[in-house]
């Protein structure tokens, strides 16, 4: 089997950078760990959670999808293409590698996003299998695992109680990127540790069924009660991909830009008119749980959730989503009974 | 009794008696402390206070479907005293809307706590004049703003360049802050659009400033805009920095008076003006 | 790879006309043969479009004009935010974008040989100006066309020209409204609301079709009307206006419960309606 | 290495400064204007943009001119006690007090941020002003690309 040193992480880094990778890797950043664009002598943590998903950098916060020379009313198109360097994204943690099966699927929902495509096929996913949980993750209830390899191109597994991991190729993006590492990964023997102990927090099956018939639930204001309005959960979230699109500049040139947004904010659905479908939080927040268990899995197949817990993580009003999800599973059996 | 069961049957009794629709607290989930909203008196044992509870509860005054529950008991350490208070000078509440539940700072009189009682603003506006008249900024955050004033401009800029540029605009630090209420933020209206939306850098810039301005004289130092932000930037920096120009030039601190005059808003023939030509 | 989708036509200003003071209609002439080809290859009536003004951005409004006049395209709008105003204040030999068409499409070839009700209110004529403008140049193939039209005031009517011109060719029966209080003297039509007029002047025991477009509250109150009229709830139609950004399904603002607009709709028959999450509307 | 070959000397020798004068029109406007009427020399670099009254003046016009690429901005307005209004320039100097302190800490300082009172008689103190103004932008250079309130292209 292939195995890489803990200590050796830098030296991998160092390796696949000299072989032209832009690095991405979770770095410390004063009291946050984030994944970021790894520079000699940045030091990888791959313990903690990364306060931003692998979604940055495929479907950044903010990106160029336009641009025109403007000339009083007149303008003239110009071309622009998507910055895509080839890249690898270290320590990707499995419930966001998962979720780069739903961006790949709004991306392509028949009309192709040249931008995300091609920052998609620049980039190689190295997962990282989980050895610990917090009380924030909820991964195996929406179907995947700590140790799942879905979505990476390449997993690295942690063994001899962290000292060095096993790394697993999954596809020719994995391949190619450990041929890179060259010497720094090597053959050799070592015994996987013990993934994280995961618990199923809610049937994501059956809560489906629930959300259903729920649109109307009183829960929903008893939910979102807590619920400030920020878009804190969705910006963190690796699945959620809700854009903006403005146009800013000067009166010489505009820039056409795609930013993200979130339903959570009252603006998201307002009409031009006035009108606004969604006018309180609590229809914000139903939008926000109805989409993720039931919209996208009608229309996609899938859950557009995958349990990496980051919304509860961060949300500034501590609002989770796997407790709003119990709540609406633990209200149907109070009233069966 | 000890304070916390103290203000447990304070919250119970306002419950029972109609005084208060809705008790907005700190419950126990965790390691976290997440807001309780409890609406009937045996809700209120689950009513906790330490030193992780730094949310300000104030802000869910703003809400539409809490207005909606008012009067509303408030659980407030000092600094979310003061945001009531501020927003009682404000006219956002009055009294009547709102019972402070006043405890005071994690840590004051040995382990369990102090709890003052349940006041109306103005008890509530004598208790911080009284006792709190002297809270002060962390020191960390001033020695960090010291720092800063010692460096050169292009220091200073590339500490900022490099804080701002990890802003995604997720507004949490807005929706966190008791005293960003407006229903149409500045940054939300683009006829013509002032402030770039884009979390690039002059529209981040922009933003974190703008918010820090607007807050000028009405920041009460709850932290709870740096404690939200999920990028770890210390907004502390500016909203002090502001704050502390607010006192030293017009000896305004925020949320201390019922009847205080807005920072920006108001002027006097005496204001400082050596940086005027 | 594939181009970027946010790429848009360069459309050339044919012609400006204002409807009323705020209101306006643009024709636009593509600048590039192949893209206009490409457009009336895929446009069918009911289609929306992107229609851009850079440096403010872009908006999506219906296509007002039917895929049978193929040499340009008209959009109706009235100035109401950034976008709408910078696409007003441009003027006929100026340019703008468009993107599309995207959407869905009124099912036109399923009427063909029936009656066809068009009800519309104050802007959300535009769309149907659009269907009515294609079954009158396909006139032969449908039934009796008929239009019930209401607006606030008398003021606010578009394509006056318009409404003359049908209301003398004798092939569809044209009915105005104003809301009571929105007459003029000189007012010739109904005063009243565009669900009360049509229950008044629409025979009953309708077979045909109806397609409904105008604020939500006339739509609201028009559907019971057309229902008690006759018409089956898979035979009346309606269009919608969600806030959208992209149009193509990408940017999740224009969901209905799990309904996208801009893919799923804007065409959505009562039936659909009906199963669609009333708090979401 | 000569001035020559050095490009930031190149760019600093080449370098004429932006200046965004955001101006009140009673008394700083008619003080410019007499600066003209009466023949005086001022740098050119001051580009004057004129509103009713420094009461108007929100500090994002401030944050667009520096977004913009200005190399220094000046306000000015009517001496106290002299507004038209009565108590403009009082409020803006309030508001100046305090946001001036956001700018310095971020790299924005007093070789780039002028505040002054200048009245419609003051045609010379105006000119001098400007001249002054002009000369300590020259020396604090190009605004830098790299400050976050800078747009990027």
């Amino acid at each position: 089997m292939k195995i890489v040193d803990v200590d050796k992480l830098s030296d991998l880094a160092a390796a696949l950078a000299a072989k032209g990778y832009r690095i991405v890797a979770p770095v410390r950043d004063g009291d946050v760990v984030r994944l970021k664009q790894w520079k000699r002598g940045d030091e990888i943590d791959l313990d903690a959670f990364t306060v931003n998903s692998v979604k940055d950098f495929l479907m950044p916060a903010s990106e160029v999808i336009g641009r025109y020379a403007l000339d009083g009313d007149d303008f003239a198109p110009e071309a622009v293409a998507a910055e895509a360097p080839k890249t690898v994204v270290l320590g990707v943690r499995p419930c966001d590698a998962a979720a780069l099966a739903v961006l790949d699927a709004v991306f392509n929902w028949d009309y192709a996003d040249a931008f995300y495509n091609a920052r998609r096929a620049a980039t190689t996913i190295a997962a990282l299998a989980c050895r610990q949980a917090d009380e924030q993750c909820f991964c195996t209830s929406v179907g995947g695992a700590p140790d799942s390899t879905a979505g990476a191109d390449a997993i690295l597994r942690p063994a001899d109680g962290g000292k060095r991991f096993i790394v697993e190729t999954l596809s020719e993006k994995g391949e190619a990127l450990v041929a890179a590492a060259g010497e720094v990964v090597q053959e050799g023997e070592a015994a996987a540790d013990a993934v994280a102990e995961v618990p199923v927090r809610f049937d994501a099956a059956a809560l489906a069924a629930r959300l259903a018939e729920n649109f109307e639930s009183p829960l929903w204001q008893t939910l979102s009660l807590a619920c400030l309005g920020c878009g804190a959960c969705a910006y963190a979230c690796p699945t959620c991909h809700c854009f903006d699109i403005q146009d800013e500049g000067t009166r010489r040139e505009s820039v056409r830009l795609r930013n993200w947004d979130s339903c959570g904010f009252g603006l998201f659905t307002q009409h031009a008119g006035g009108h606004n479908p969604r006018p309180d939080q609590a229809a914000r927040w139903r939008q926000r749980v109805m989409h993720k268990f039931l919209y996208f899995a009608e229309r996609f197949g899938r859950l557009a959730c995958s349990g990496c817990g980051r919304c509860a993580r961060l949300c500034p009003a501590h609002v989770s989503m796997a407790e709003s999800c119990a709540a609406l599973m633990a209200a149907r059996k109070a009233a069966k009974r | 009794m000890n304070a916390l069961e103290t203000l447990r049957a304070d919250a119970a009794r306002l419950l029972r008696e109609g005084r208060a629709k809705v008790v907005i607290g700190y419950r126990t989930r965790g390691k976290e402390r997440a807001p309780v909203f409890i609406t009937d008196a045996s809700g209120a044992g689950s009513l906790v206070y330490d030193a992780a509870c730094r949310q300000n509860l104030a802000a869910y005054l703003r809400k539409p479907e809490v207005r909606a529950r008012r009067p509303a008991a408030v659980v407030a350490s000092p600094p979310v005293m003061r945001s009531l208070v501020l927003l009682a000078a404000e006219s956002q509440i009055g009294e009547g809307d709102v019972v402070v539940l006043a405890v005071g700072p994690p840590g004051e009189g040995g382990g369990e706590g102090v709890y003052h009682g349940a006041l109306t603003l103005a008890e509530t506006a004598r208790l911080l004049k009284e006792k709190y008249a002297l809270l002060a900024p962390r020191p960390e955050v001033l020695d960090r703003i010291k720092s800063l004033a010692a460096m050169s401009a292009e220091e200073r800029a590339a500490f900022w360049s490099e804080a701002l540029a990890k802003c995604t605009r997720c507004y949490a630090c807005r929706a966190a802050c008791p005293a960003c209420y407006c229903t149409v933020c500045i940054v939300e209206k683009n006829v013509p659009q002032w402030i770039s939306t884009a979390a690039r850098p002059h529209g981040n810039y922009a933003w974190n400033l703008i918010r820090a301005f607007h807050a000028a004289g009405r920041c009460t130092g709850c932290e709870a805009c740096e404690a939200a932000c999920p990028q770890g930037i210390p907004l502390m920096l500016l909203n002090v920095l502001v704050a502390e120009e607010a006192a030293e030039a017009f000896g305004i601190k925020a949320g201390y008076d019922l009847d205080a005059e807005p920072l920006i808003g108001s002027w006097s023939a005496d204001d400082e003006e050596d940086f005027i030509r | 790879m594939s181009g970027n989708l946010y790429e848009a036509s360069v459309m050339r200003i044919a012609a400006v006309r204002e409807e009323t003071p705020d209101t306006r209609t643009l024709r636009l002439e593509f600048a590039d043969e192949a893209a206009r080809a490409a457009f009336f290859r895929a446009y069918r009536v009911g289609m929306f479009g992107l229609y851009g003004a850079p440096g403010a951005g872009e908006c999506a409004l219906c296509i007002a004009s039917p895929p049978t006049r193929d040499r340009y395209v008209e959009c109706t709008f009235r100035r109401t935010g950034r976008v709408t105003a910078a696409l007003a204040d441009r003027e006929a030999e100026q340019r703008v974008t468009l993107r599309g068409p995207y959407g869905n499409a009124f099912p036109i070839e399923d009427w063909r040989g029936r009656d066809v009700l068009l009800v519309a209110g104050g802007m959300g004529l535009a769309p149907l100006r659009s269907v009515l403008w294609n079954l009158l140049d396909r006139r032969k193939e449908f039934g009796a066309i008929a239009l019930a039209y209401g607006v606030r005031t008398a003021a606010d009517l578009v394509y006056k020209d318009e409404l003359a011109e049908w209301a003398k060719r004798g092939d569809v029966k044209v009915t105005t409204t104003v809301d009571p209080g929105g007459e003029t003297s000189e007012w010739r039509g109904k005063v009243g609301l565009v669900p009360a007029v049509v229950e008044e002047t629409v025979p009953p025991n309708q077979k045909g079709v109806a397609a409904v477009c105008g604020p939500l509250v006339m739509i609201k109150f028009a559907m019971p009307v057309l229902t008690r009229l006759g018409f089956a709830a898979k035979d009346i139609f309606t269009t919608l206006e969600n806030r959208m950004k992209c149009g193509v399904g990408h940017c999740g603002r224009c969901n209905i419960g799990g309904v996208y607009v801009c893919r799923d709709g804007p065409v959505f028959t009562l039936e659909q309606l009906r199963k669609m999450p009333a708090g979401d509307l | 290495m000569s001035s020559q070959a050095d490009p930031k000397a190149r760019e600093q020798a080449a370098f004429e400064p932006r200046i965004v004068a955001l101006v009140c029109t009673w008394c700083t406007y008619a003080g410019a204007d007499l600066a003209g009427t009466s023949r005086l020399r001022y740098a050119p670099n001051v580009r004057i943009v004129k509103v009713p009254c420094t009461g108007r003046i929100d500090p994002l016009f401030v944050l667009k001119a520096f977004e913009g690429g200005a190399d220094g901005v000046l306000v000015s307005g009517c001496h106290p006690g002299d507004c038209h209004y009565t108590s403009g320039n009082y409020h803006a100097r309030r508001r100046w007090a305090i946001f001036r302190r956001l700018l310095e800490v971020t790299g924005i300082d007093e070789r780039r941020l002028f505040f002054s009172w200048v009245s419609a008689a003051e045609g010379q103190k105006f000119a001098d002003l400007v001249n002054d103004i002009a000369e300590k932008v020259r020396a604090a250079g190009p605004f830098e690309r790299t400050n976050p309130a800078r747009r990027r292209p």
